[in-house]
């Protein structure tokens, strides 16, 4: 059997989040029961004319009915064309596409950092978390925007019971200011016992990745680069290590270890 | 009515006429994790050239209108290890191999296919003379007289058939496919990329750190075709189209313009289950117009005179 | 801020960079329909030859990806007809009046040259060697001594500046426009149409009863550019761009590779006031990013080194 | 002013007509109140990759709210790109486009002879007659198809009050046969005094062309061609002329008198 599928879907539900941010949910998708959190998948945006696919990461599956769920940011026409999308209308997708997280160990505290779009795979890997056994309440989850309107779907993570923080550069809502602040507190308090996982902007993914390095914290983050494939065949995602050479963010990614990947 | 979609190209048997592009599909071990490789005609693994290359540091692609623009800068393993580590890979797959080899001067290509002379599982080469990306390359795709020798020195070493890919930025492509027959080429390929380039209005940067890259996808198809139908009547050896590629019907216009086979490249990454689309598609064109061979339709084009 | 759109070819003053380019645009009365021509920085008017010519046989045109295949046959009223009955028309407007000249030998764009040299009207004339669609026509677009030529006969009987049109079916193109340089062009533009090829699986015939045509349309901008970008580094002349242009956006990519002002063809076709669109849309680009004239762009790429 | 207009309109309904015929209804268009029948607009359909606009002849229009109305059939991507808008979409478009029809002198009958989808201009043009005084059942309005299923929008022409005859290839609906029989008899039977108008396929076209050619029976039709600009720039839509020469269906057409064109 083929590990990754290319499918045609439908479009189950669309929600209009606000402020630029829709939630896509789609189905019948074969691989839904085999979804790692932090894999995505690339979507054919019909009719916008863009020619390669888009890649958003997975916000959430369910197994029993094969539907996965993404969310998206409008940012460009392809985009602005998915967010034009109604409920029947049909998606080509391939996937599930990329590698995954490592899980915590028993005795640390996984904080997740989420900025902006880097939401989605953040909280698939919380629900993750708490459905192989961490309760919630030890679970950090920061996540971070410029405003109020960065913030969305905050009552989805409410509900998975982690401690929540959340920043707004402009103080609009929670804590004002990066959402550096609060981690490096956090690594300061549980110094040795944290691991941490993140994604967001890459400024946001730089200042966490030096954060780790400085402080040897163990921890990965999710990466992002513009995929003409998606699979790995094209070469065109690829991103400098640190060790020298190039990695494929599509294939060996999007998931890489603190201090792999040079910023 | 049974359908069948081989062709045989320089004495080797291909289940159907349909191969992945060389630099699209890397040396087939991503694509195996969404179809049997065993369902290709042929697979064409990335450019080798004599020692490891890294490949140009990123943006390396770029999307255009119904294309895209690559200088991925040849990165690959290498000879040593696509040999060792490669080619192994493709011994469990029931289709034709083909090596594509890339080098700066005709040594190289030399040096290489020497090597892969004593490899059973490298079926044919493709030389790769045009890679736009590469400068000292681009001699050979543009001089009839370089590229007939270094055909020649190749066919000296490597004992399977060999076949020319040809880059479409020259004036006469049918001169320079004629001098690889004479060189002893047993087909040539192509089109390789169009040269391009896109820039970025807000930095004023080209969108490739190579400033310039290889344009392929649906755009370049017209061009590939006439090509191909320009080529085909100037050499009597076998033709392998290549150029915007996606559909059975793309297929089957590049197979009424001469080509004996094609190879599918960019659409391999918007559509990365293409190859099997199209022998699907490909037989129910056969069957709808009553066709039981692929073989009927190469060269079948009524040009209007 | 006022935003000067203004540039300055060969001494001639353009009110925007803006031209319609020819075999796209007629002889202006038809988008005279659609917007007044004096909205335009110049039109280039369709090739004229010696005498009149009625065109190939439809089918002329095909769809292709982002883009279009054309064999119109240089359909065209001749030159006696051209000064009778079209340039008067074009008196009325405030713009450049570009008349493009096509020919099978170097004789005729004399002839039609030295006609043109008593029309006021024609401000300056643009050579189309380049048209793919003419057999004998495309000796001159692929031959550096040929073209060099021919625009040294040409400058001999036109008083105005002339415009050199290049072919991008080339090897090199820098060559022909350093050739075209030579023989006094004031200005060359590129690039003409890719020879394409498009064929109807059904009926086994190409699309075009020439068989090939042009290749034009978004498709082909990157191919486009890249040439523009590679002339701008051999040639002191002005450069016109031409190839795919829809958008201010794809205007600025041009300027920023060198061109000092660009041609609209198929695009007219989609979107007919294009034109309209892209000079609004480029003075908000330039006050948006605080320049104060679009000549602040012409060449200002920042190529990777 | 400009005669020809290129502007963003809103689909305000789309009806499906079913077997493949859909009506569209568009506006504001600016020049509604300026079409005349046989002219067509250049339609811009989005996102379904074709590159050309697709023309469609004007059905119908409202001088007072500025939209008009076009029918089209799903032939291929373009039209089943069309077939999926909704309403509230947004459309380009870019007409008035080619010229028209003569009217009829009074005396004469005027038959009016549709096929297919060349039914929406002589509808139009039956209903521009009546509206300049002539009566409704003076006109004679053949409307033929392959099946049933190919005369659509019978409702509408009828109301007009005109003579209608109806024909099918196959007999499902009507005359069975060509609707060039039932037209063979009109021109015997009211030989010198009618006018033809035929709009519809090539094959029909040509026999109604020869049949007016060889009857000296004056009139027009309406032709088609591919056409990449619509606007006459291109020279791409052209056809030869019986004395020589092309002709541009776009601009010089697609109105022709008989005779005029080599079909
Ligand atoms: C692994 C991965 C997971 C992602 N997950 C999400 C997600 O869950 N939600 C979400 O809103 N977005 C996500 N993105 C970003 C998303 O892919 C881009 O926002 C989208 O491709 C932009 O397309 P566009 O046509 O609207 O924008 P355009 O700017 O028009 O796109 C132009 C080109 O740039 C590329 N591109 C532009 N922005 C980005 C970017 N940030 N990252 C990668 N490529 C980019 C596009 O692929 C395209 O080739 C993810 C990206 C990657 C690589
Ligand atoms: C003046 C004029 C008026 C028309 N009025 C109507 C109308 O009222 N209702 C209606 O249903 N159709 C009408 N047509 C035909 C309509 O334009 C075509 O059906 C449509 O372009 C097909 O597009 P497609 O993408 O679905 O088909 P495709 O076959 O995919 O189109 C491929 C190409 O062929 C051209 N083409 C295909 N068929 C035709 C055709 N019959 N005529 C001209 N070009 C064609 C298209 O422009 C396109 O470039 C009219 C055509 C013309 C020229
Ligand atoms: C990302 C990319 C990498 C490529 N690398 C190679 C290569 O290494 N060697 C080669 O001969 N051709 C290479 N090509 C060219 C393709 O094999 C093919 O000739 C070209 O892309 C045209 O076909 P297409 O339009 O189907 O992609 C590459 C093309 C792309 C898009
Ligand atoms: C239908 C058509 C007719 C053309 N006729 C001419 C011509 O007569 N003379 C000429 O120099 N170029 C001619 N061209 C080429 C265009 O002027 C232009 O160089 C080319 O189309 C590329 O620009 P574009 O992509 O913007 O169309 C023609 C192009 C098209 C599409
Ligand atoms: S997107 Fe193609 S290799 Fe990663
Ligand atoms: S469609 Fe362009 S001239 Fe008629």
């Amino acid at each position: 059997m083929s590990r990754i599928v290319v499918e045609d879907v439908s479009i189950t539900k669309i929600s209009d989040l606000k402020r630029g941010y829709f939630r896509l949910n789609i189905a019948p998708f074969s691989k839904a029961a085999k979804v790692k959190p932090g894999q995505f998948v690339h979507v054919q945006i019909p009719g916008c004319g863009v020619y390669f696919r888009r890649a958003f990461s997975i916000y959430n599956f369910n197994a029993a009915d094969g539907s996965i769920e993404i969310l998206f940011k409008v940012v460009g026409r392809g985009t602005a064309c998915l967010a034009k999308c109604r409920r029947g209308d049909r998606l080509g997708i391939v996937g599930p596409l990329g590698n995954t997280f490592r899980f915590p160990l028993k005795k640390e505290t996984p904080v997740l950092i989420a900025g902006g779009v880097g939401f989605p795979p953040m909280y698939l890997l919380a629900v993750h978390m708490i459905e192989k056994g961490f309760e919630g309440e030890r679970i950090v989850f920061l996540y971070g925007g410029n405003t109020k309107d960065d913030l969305v779907d905050i009552s989805r993570i409410r509900k998975l019971g982690v401690e929540l923080i959340l920043t707004t550069m402009d103080g609009s809502y929670g804590q004002k200011g990066l959402i550096t602040e609060p981690l490096k507190r956090i690594i300061d308090d549980r110094c040795g016992k944290v691991r941490l996982y993140a994604c967001g902007p890459e400024g946001m993914l730089q200042a966490v990745d030096t954060l780790a390095c400085d402080n040897d914290v163990p921890g990965q983050m999710s990466l992002e680069a513009p995929m003409p494939c998606g699979v790995g065949i094209c070469l065109g995602c690829v991103r400098p290590l640190r060790e020298g050479g190039y990695t494929r963010v599509c294939r060996d990614g999007p998931v890489y270890n603190f201090g792999e990947v040079l910023l | 009515m049974s359908i069948d979609l081989s062709v045989n190209i320089a004495g080797v048997e291909f289940k159907n006429p349909i191969l992945t592009a060389s630099g699209t599909c890397g040396y087939g071990e991503e694509l195996a994790d969404l179809f049997s490789l065993s369902r290709l005609g042929g697979i064409v693994t990335k450019s080798i050239t004599v020692k490891p290359r890294l490949g140009h540091p990123p943006p390396r692609t770029a999307e255009t209108e119904s294309g895209m623009l690559n200088a991925i800068g040849l990165a690959n393993v290498g000879v040593d290890e696509f040999i060792e580590k490669k080619l192994p890979f493709l011994e469990k797959f029931d289709t034709v191999v083909v090596v594509n080899v890339a080098g700066a001067k005709i040594q190289e290509y030399v040096e290489i296919c020497t090597r892969l002379a004593d490899c059973p599982r490298a079926d044919m080469v493709e030389l790769n003379f045009s890679c736009p990306n590469v400068e000292e390359g681009m001699g050979i795709a543009t001089s009839a007289v370089l590229a007939e020798r270094a055909v020649a020195e190749v066919k000296k070493v490597f004992g399977g058939p060999v076949i020319a890919k040809l880059s479409p930025n020259v004036t006469d492509i049918a001169e320079i496919a004629q001098a690889c027959e004479s060189g002893g080429a047993d087909a040539v390929s192509l089109i390789n990329t169009l040269v391009g380039m896109a820039v970025d209005i807000e930095t004023f940067r080209p969108r490739l750190t190579n400033n310039t890259g290889g344009l392929s996808g649906p755009a370049i198809k017209p061009v590939a075709l006439a090509m191909v139908h320009k080529v085909y009547q100037a050499v009597k050896i076998p033709i392998v189209g290549i150029g915007g590629i996606a559909t059975a019907d793309d297929v089957i216009e590049f197979l009424l313009c001469g080509a004996a086979a094609i190879e599918i490249g960019t659409a391999l990454f918007v559509e990365p289950d293409t190859p099997v689309k199209i022998a699907r598609d490909l037989k129910k064109y056969l069957s709808k117009n009553k066709f039981d061979s692929v073989k009927q339709l190469i060269g079948q084009l009524r040009i209007y005179s």
